[in-house]
């Protein structure tokens, strides 16, 4: 393993050391794991648990925080350190924890309510600041905990007991909100396709800097399958997207359609039946134009992308920038020292 | 003129013991580099000063308006001081709207000193004076001292390349140079400031120091002026001194508080008046490893400190009331999950955005009851604006101490009020480090301290202490979530039962002025001067009257029942409209009798005094009957 | 079977006064429906009642296990019913995990119905249970009837093509039969219900009404039940009842209050538990003219609200306690505003995330003192589930009246419980409209009534009247702004008189049980019932014991004092560590003996008769001595 | 005037009535205006009270609402009716305002601090619903009250007095949040631009939905000059981009100067010496990859957009959808009736 390619929490040495031999049952705690059958959580939890051991970050060095929601217990489950903080807070907390202890691998944990709502803010600034932070939104589009009331990623007309006749809310586009608020890193993945949210948790973990992923989960008991679009065998496939960098856009059976861009930069579906595959766009990774595309496609009825909309590397990382002032300071004027500090005013003698 | 001792035998001398004098201006006339650069001459003249500065609301009103007037009030004095003083003796007012907004305070028979070339019809106008008051008689109870001090100012300057504006700014030298004159102040430390402030233009060394000698040797020239003060040197005991403001003695507290401790400081705030300068002074320090976090908002702030608590730093929050009131949540998960914290609240008038600049001391109860739920933390609140260094450094050591957030109650009064500090030695200063838990064996998250009631430390990187905390009730020992009826009835009394521990490590008591007798005024917080000096006047006067002054508002100390009750009357004074006397009530039964004030102002001795002495009569009457 | 009184001679007939009987099984079992149909039940046969359901913390816990287990208890009696029964004397166990739940409060000999089939090995390993307990002799305690109710259910719909668990999913209906042939309530509505429910799937109508039937008969024929029981109907207020929940009295009090006063009602919301039936409540009745906002936090739930009133319309939120604590600070700005506003809040276990779907009254010195400054607003406490209609009623009208916030307190216990509610004719309901000023001349925004202090509303769109409102100190008359130091302290003077006054149009306060005498017991909110019945029976011991019931918490009543002073003794009892007792000690200086519970769950009218005769016979050795 | 421009708070009868009649100084209130000697904030008060009689909204039918800051004083200021609210919360008030009286013309100014920092979630959620209210930003990037901490706009390294060693933080850029919270309207101009800023501030008051403004504005004070590349005389046309729709980016002397965009969707810089004015990239308000592409451009060296980024008429408002759902309920169970609602349960007679 590189070292580039190191998590924040491994070994300096780039060694593995003890972690390395760390498997997936390692990270299940003792807690009875209490989301309702069928909910998607349990298979996010699987595939978090899987990916731990490839870290090869220490138990002890690996951090879950959370707000409230179904969600958010997800902490509860894990056999590492864990916070399960108060609605919306936990990009708050995990700033305050990852200034204070910046090796640490920190992952946050939240819900379509509990980030998107009463937690907004928060997550716009961790995503400007860059926190070297893992993000994993469990969208359902419904507050589960609370018992099914429309969320700000529900789509209008759905009926909830908050809306009997129906949403009036235009919803979030997720990946459009992370866009404006400057995340460098913005992904996409399903409940149920756990190869492909291996693959994506995988390059969130890597990338240095806030990683924010969306994970489209199911609620069976007060949203059930409006997701179907993304996990229903019989029609996904004209609906996912799946990105890759550098790569066309290409969707549907066989890869046969394609997104091409008209000349006022909106996209279209054509076929590769039709046009030639030099004129589908190109995914690019670092063009926030290209994200914003991307971001809107979905709700558009063209396809879903999933995968890694945006990543960019080499921007500071926040913990970093902030800890570099206290050596910058300590160059400046030596490590401190309290008594020059009593005296660095005005002083007198008395008597 | 550089012994303070070169007046002509032409003047008299007279010996005073105590000068409280204010300079006023507008907020451009650096008023408070005049007022500051005159109270270090005070200290190193060996009196003991206490100062209080006066911003305008506005960041710069229209110049020469009310609005805009700003203000440094001085005490100083050969004896001990306890306040920057009731109402100032002696009043320097560079305009008229300086002199309007502050000429009421002035002592009958004070001193008066304008600069007469400010009073120009436009400015009187600005000030709402139809005619220069000099004039109209209205200052006939003082001693008027009117001076051209701009033009002396432009004239000493005549011969050096300046701007006519550049000039007219230095004549807040000229001010300090003639009130260091008149109180036989040396100006040579002021002198060392000016070069080292101004060193990078020169010509301004040379126009401000020329400028400061113009007011000195005016003073000493002039016939205005046929008496000289000396106040001698207080009995201050022996050291180093520097002056300090509260908001900087708390973050130098926390810092110090903090490597005690061991331990790294993180401090997340979001600026509110007036508690902004601690976030100023701690992010100045970054070399001694204090981490400072300006988040989005309130709760992010606190949000920060308990996440790099839960890390292993001590997490620290500082705000004002409308900050506090959004901290709470946060405040309570901190209670739940048992960390260390430290909220420092910088009370200022309320409610809601109320009076941001002006001092108060309403937040007491929502400090001590303001949460949802059983939600116990110690609150602990500063004295004088030194005072904020201890109880800063005492509110971290015993949040470490005890696993529990603290609240730390300052107000704007102490935070931008200064006072002489006697410089410590670091080494010197009490304070345990944290301990840390690290045996994975036996370990669970909230087995506790038979002493203290703590639970353990155990921060992330520990291996084999793994675990996980949260908002929601928790099983007594374990940890886990609990939603079992008894469970919570005892994990509810366990965590109250901690912060009441506090009290057993606290010193008895302390009563100044009589040990028992007639009455004793409780106070808390910033009014510990104008109550303890009022005390000593009406000792003075044979009343026997005692001060307890509480350090503590939760828990409050185990014997203060006993010492209350060794008085006939229990008085609190208090700058809100009665909350430490509900504390009283509530929790010792103890009726009192309440002087507020809620005036966004401190009290002044002389108002206590007074109000002391009328209710003691008072209760001597209905007694009688 | 159509009529209750079909059963056979062979069956013994028990004439009783009130039972208890408690549903409980798996989340998916239909408990809910279950008990809320005998309920109804029993309601037509002329019964009182109350009831209170248990949801599991978990949305949907596994079935079967312990956490998922839900419950549903119901008391009803030929007399008066003032709570939901302290400890069921039935209890109907659908699994081994409902049954190891809940059989610990059966009384003793109290009568145990199980679902044999349910205790296979599987389910009582999940319940934790080695063996089935009716063969261990752990249930020797009580008369257990174990009744193969998933097979006589699927028995009865064998010639139906259902699939399996459709016909499983029926065995609730069963249980409900067979007590409805017990208690001989007719089955007449419950039939009609099903029938209703179920009319797109007539099989489903078919199936449920089958296995009502096969229920009640099994009864009737069964040689296992020797005795039915016969609870006479009570002498109720004659009048057309239904049946209400707390939330849904304060959703419908609230828009009744709007109403009355010509208001639009505004409601901004964000969901919490176990407020958020309010919203779901509120959003159903848009044909009213309410307008809900689901917001995306409290903090701009009140927001709306308050912005509403500023519109001329009624704003009102609710919350739980951390909502609660969100809200603290824009409170602050509706009380300095002086707009009215209702902000309710369904108190749950604290602190912070606390116990969410339990009980608790920990949230009264929060909503009294829980905000920064001189900040005071009205509370009102709700006492059961249909006067949360009333008390919402009075807040609207109180809030509009003093131009006040006013916090509306209510509970878990209150917004979940259910009592009949004697539905009133809408226009007989007392209200008044609210008055808006629409003369320009001698309009300033914060001239008051002289009565109720409070300030002209006066809403944009009125031209002439254009203002401006905010939360810095304003100017008394004119409401501008003002820092003048007299002033502040005159408004924060005048803020709290206006609260004040709201006493002045409170009624007598009312004493039931002793007039005078040895003790009284001050409760408020939830533990109503519970405290009234535990009076009932100490005073029908000879004990001379009186029962006060706050209403307002904030203000106190004026006679509050007086009334208290009649009784030797004074007890409080509450679901928190002693919050009314000190508003009582320190507003009346009024000493009292404080009765506790911190479990999550209400007092039990046992619990209480039994400590408060200890609590006085222990004061009469005190004074005895 | 047609209805189509008719502002909220106007006549129904598109007759002008008494507000024809109103003049710049009816707007003044009797308040003294206290910011600052030289602060941006008395030109964007000009600008607006000279707006305000051309709307010919009665006075009676506007409301300014705001948060805490120099900049949200304005409502002071301004002959209407006013609610100078607590920090960051505006966007609350207005909504509630607004829900409840759809008629009236309500206007949001904030700050930077204000709307971005403690008050950005309110602001994201506000744009998302798009109500119909207009938003002015004051963007100082800085906070002036507190007297000068930096704020979510300040730029990296700007020394304040908590940045002693510079502002680390990335700032956000602020027409980038906007449209990914999806806002309808999003415009941009300068405090001392008074004619450009009445012409953006009319857009704004016509718009149908949230209008956001963000006004960029000098503190001489605690930020001065920072605004220098658009106030100077001497460089600001090579940094004002001036948008019409529809019309290509040129900038410039002479507008010789124009936006191209690069294959990859990335923007240059190039002379119309050298290139044809139809390569040139042509404004579209209605495109978001175009106010992506725009957001972004002033912070990347490139010339800074100023105008209307976006406009998508049509979006339904959130107080009218809101209010439709009443209008709904009423068509579907007739006029709320107290006495059936309380007898719509079960009932049964006692007696
Ligand atoms: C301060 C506060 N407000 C409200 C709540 C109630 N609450 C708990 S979780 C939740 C929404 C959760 O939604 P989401 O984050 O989508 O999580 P999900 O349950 O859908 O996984 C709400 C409103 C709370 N616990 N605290
Ligand atoms: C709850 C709360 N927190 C903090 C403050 C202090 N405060 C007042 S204004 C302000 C920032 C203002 O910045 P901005 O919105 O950019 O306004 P400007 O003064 O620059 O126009 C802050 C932090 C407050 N009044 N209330
Ligand atoms: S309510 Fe929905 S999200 Fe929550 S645990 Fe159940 S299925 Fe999962
Ligand atoms: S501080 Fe800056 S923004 Fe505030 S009034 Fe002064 S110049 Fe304007
Ligand atoms: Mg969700
Ligand atoms: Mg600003």
């Amino acid at each position: 393993m590189s070292l580039a390619e190191t998590p924040s929490g491994a070994r300096d040495d780039g060694e593995l050391g003890d972690a390395a031999k760390l498997t997936r049952k390692d990270f299940e705690s003792d807690q009875d794991v209490r989301w309702c059958p069928g909910c998607g959580d349990y298979a996010i939890l699987a595939q978090v648990q899987k990916l731990m051991p490839e870290l090869a970050v220490a138990r002890e060095n690996t951090v879950f925080v959370s707000g409230i929601g179904c969600s958010s217990r997800f902490p509860y489950y894990m056999n590492t350190y864990g916070f399960h903080g108060i609605h919306g807070r936990a990009p708050a907390l995990a700033t305050g924890l990852k200034l204070a202890r910046p090796e640490l691998s920190v992952w946050i944990v939240t819900g379509d309510g509990d980030g998107l709502s009463i937690g907004g803010n928060h997550l716009i600034h961790l995503l400007r600041r860059n926190l070297d932070v893992n993000v994993l939104l469990f969208n359902n589009e419904i507050y589960g905990l609370t018992k099914g009331q429309y969320s700000p990623t529900s789509r209008q007309g759905l009926v909830t007991k908050s809306s009997p006749l129906g949403v009036v809310d235009p919803p979030f586009d997720v990946a459009s909100l992370a866009l404006g608020a400057g995340a460098t890193f913005i992904a996409r993945t399903v409940d149920v396709e756990s190869r492909h949210m291996l693959e994506v948790l995988r390059r969130a973990a890597l990338h240095k800097g806030t990683s924010f992923v969306e994970i489209v989960q199911n609620c069976p008991v007060f949203n059930d399958g409006v997701h179907e679009e993304l996990t229903d065998r019989a029609i996904k496939n004209d609906h996912q997207l799946l990105l890759e960098h550098g790569k066309p856009l290409l969707f549907g059976e066989g890869l046969r359609k394609g997104i091409r861009l008209r000349a006022d930069l909106s996209p279209e579906v054509v076929s590769l039946d039709e046009v030639d595959i030099g004129q589908i766009a190109l995914h690019d990774e670092t063009s926030p134009v290209m994200t914003q595309l991307l971001a809107r496609l979905g709700r558009q009825g063209l396809p879903m992308p999933l995968g890694v909309l945006r990543c960019v590397a080499g921007v500071p990382r926040y913990e970093q920038a902030v800890r570099a002032q206290v050596v910058e300071a300590r160059a400046a004027k030596g490590a401190g020292d309290f008594d020059a500090l009593f005296r660095s005013g005005e002083t007198w003698t008395v008597g | 003129m550089s012994q303070p001792s070169s007046s002509p035998p032409s003047k008299r001398l007279e010996v005073v013991d105590t000068v409280v004098i204010r300079f006023a201006g507008d907020s451009g006339d650096g008023m408070q580099v005049t007022g500051s650069k005159f109270s270090t001459e005070s200290a190193l003249a060996g009196n003991d000063i206490a100062t209080l500065p006066d911003y305008p609301a506005e960041i710069r009103a229209p110049a020469g308006t009310l609005a805009g007037v700003s203000g440094f009030q001085l005490h100083f004095s050969s004896k001990k001081v306890l306040t920057p003083g009731d109402a100032p003796g002696v009043l320097v007012a560079m305009n008229p709207a300086a002199l309007r907004a502050n000429v009421g305070d002035l002592v009958a028979g004070g001193i008066l000193i304008l600069d007469g070339d400010a009073f120009s019809k436009s400015n009187l106008a600005k000030a709402g004076y139809a005619d220069h008051p000099a004039k109209t008689g209205e200052l006939a109870r003082w001693r008027v001292f009117e001076i051209p001090m701009t033009r002396l100012t432009t004239k000493a300057l005549s011969d050096m390349d300046l701007p006519q504006r550049s000039m007219v700014r230095c004549r807040n030298f000229f001010a300090l140079g003639l009130c260091s004159w008149l109180y036989q102040r040396s100006t040579e430390e002021t002198q060392r400031w000016i070069a080292a402030r101004f060193k990078k233009t020169p010509a301004l060394v040379e126009a401000n120091t020329r400028v400061l000698k113009a007011g000195w040797n005016f003073g000493d020239t002039t016939e205005l002026f046929g008496t000289r003060y000396e106040v001698r040197p207080a009995s201050i005991a022996p050291g180093l001194y520097t002056s300090i403001t509260g908001n900087q003695a708390t973050a130098w507290g926390l810092m110090a508080g903090a490597a005690k401790a061991g331990l790294q400081l993180v401090y997340g705030s979001y600026p509110i008046t007036p508690a902004s300068e601690i976030l100023h002074e701690l992010c100045a320090h970054k070399q001694f490893g204090v981490v400072t976090f300006q988040a989005e908002d309130e709760i992010a702030a606190i949000g920060a400190a308990i996440g790099a608590s839960f890390g292993g730093a001590i997490g620290v929050t500082a705000s004002s009331g409308p900050g506090l009131a959004l901290k709470t949540e946060a405040i309570g998960l901190a209670v739940m999950t048992e960390l260390p914290l430290v909220v420092v609240n910088v009370q200022r008038g309320g409610p809601s955005t109320g009076l941001p600049t002006k001092t108060e001391q309403a937040d007491l109860l929502q400090a001590v009851y303001g949460r949802n739920g059983e939600c116990p933390v110690a609150v602990i609140a500063a004295s004088t604006p030194t005072d904020c260094f201890d109880a800063a450094m005492e509110a971290v050591q015993t949040a470490v101490k005890y696993m529990t957030p603290v609240i730390l109650l300052t107000d704007g009064y102490l935070a931008n009020g200064a006072q002489p500090w006697k410089i410590p030695n670091f080494a010197d200063l009490a304070g345990e480090p944290a301990s840390f838990r690290t045996q994975a064996e036996g370990f669970q998250p909230y087995l506790r301290d038979p002493d203290t009631l703590a639970r353990p430390w155990a921060k992330p990187g520990t291996p084999g202490l793994e675990h996980r905390i949260g908002g929601i009730e928790k099983d007594y020992d374990s940890g886990n979530i609990s939603y079992a009826p008894a469970n919570h009835e005892r994990m509810v009394r366990v965590r109250a039962q901690k912060v009441a521990r506090i009290a057993d490590s606290l010193a008895a008591t302390e009563v100044t002025g009589s040990e028992l007798g007639e009455a004793v005024v409780v106070g808390w917080g910033s009014t510990f001067g104008a109550i303890e000096e009022a005390v000593e006047r009406l000792n003075a006067e044979g009343l026997a009257i005692g001060h307890v002054h509480l350090r503590w508002l939760s828990p409050l100390p185990k014997d203060l029942g006993k010492v209350l009750r060794r008085f006939r009357t229990v008085i609190v004074a208090e700058l809100n409209l009665g909350q430490l006397v509900r504390l009283l009530r509530d929790q010792l039964t103890i009726d009192a009798t309440a002087i507020n004030k809620v005036e966004g102002l401190p009290f002044t001795a002389a108002q206590l005094t007074e109000t002391i002495r009328a209710v003691t009569a008072q209760r001597r009457r209905e007694e009688r009957r």
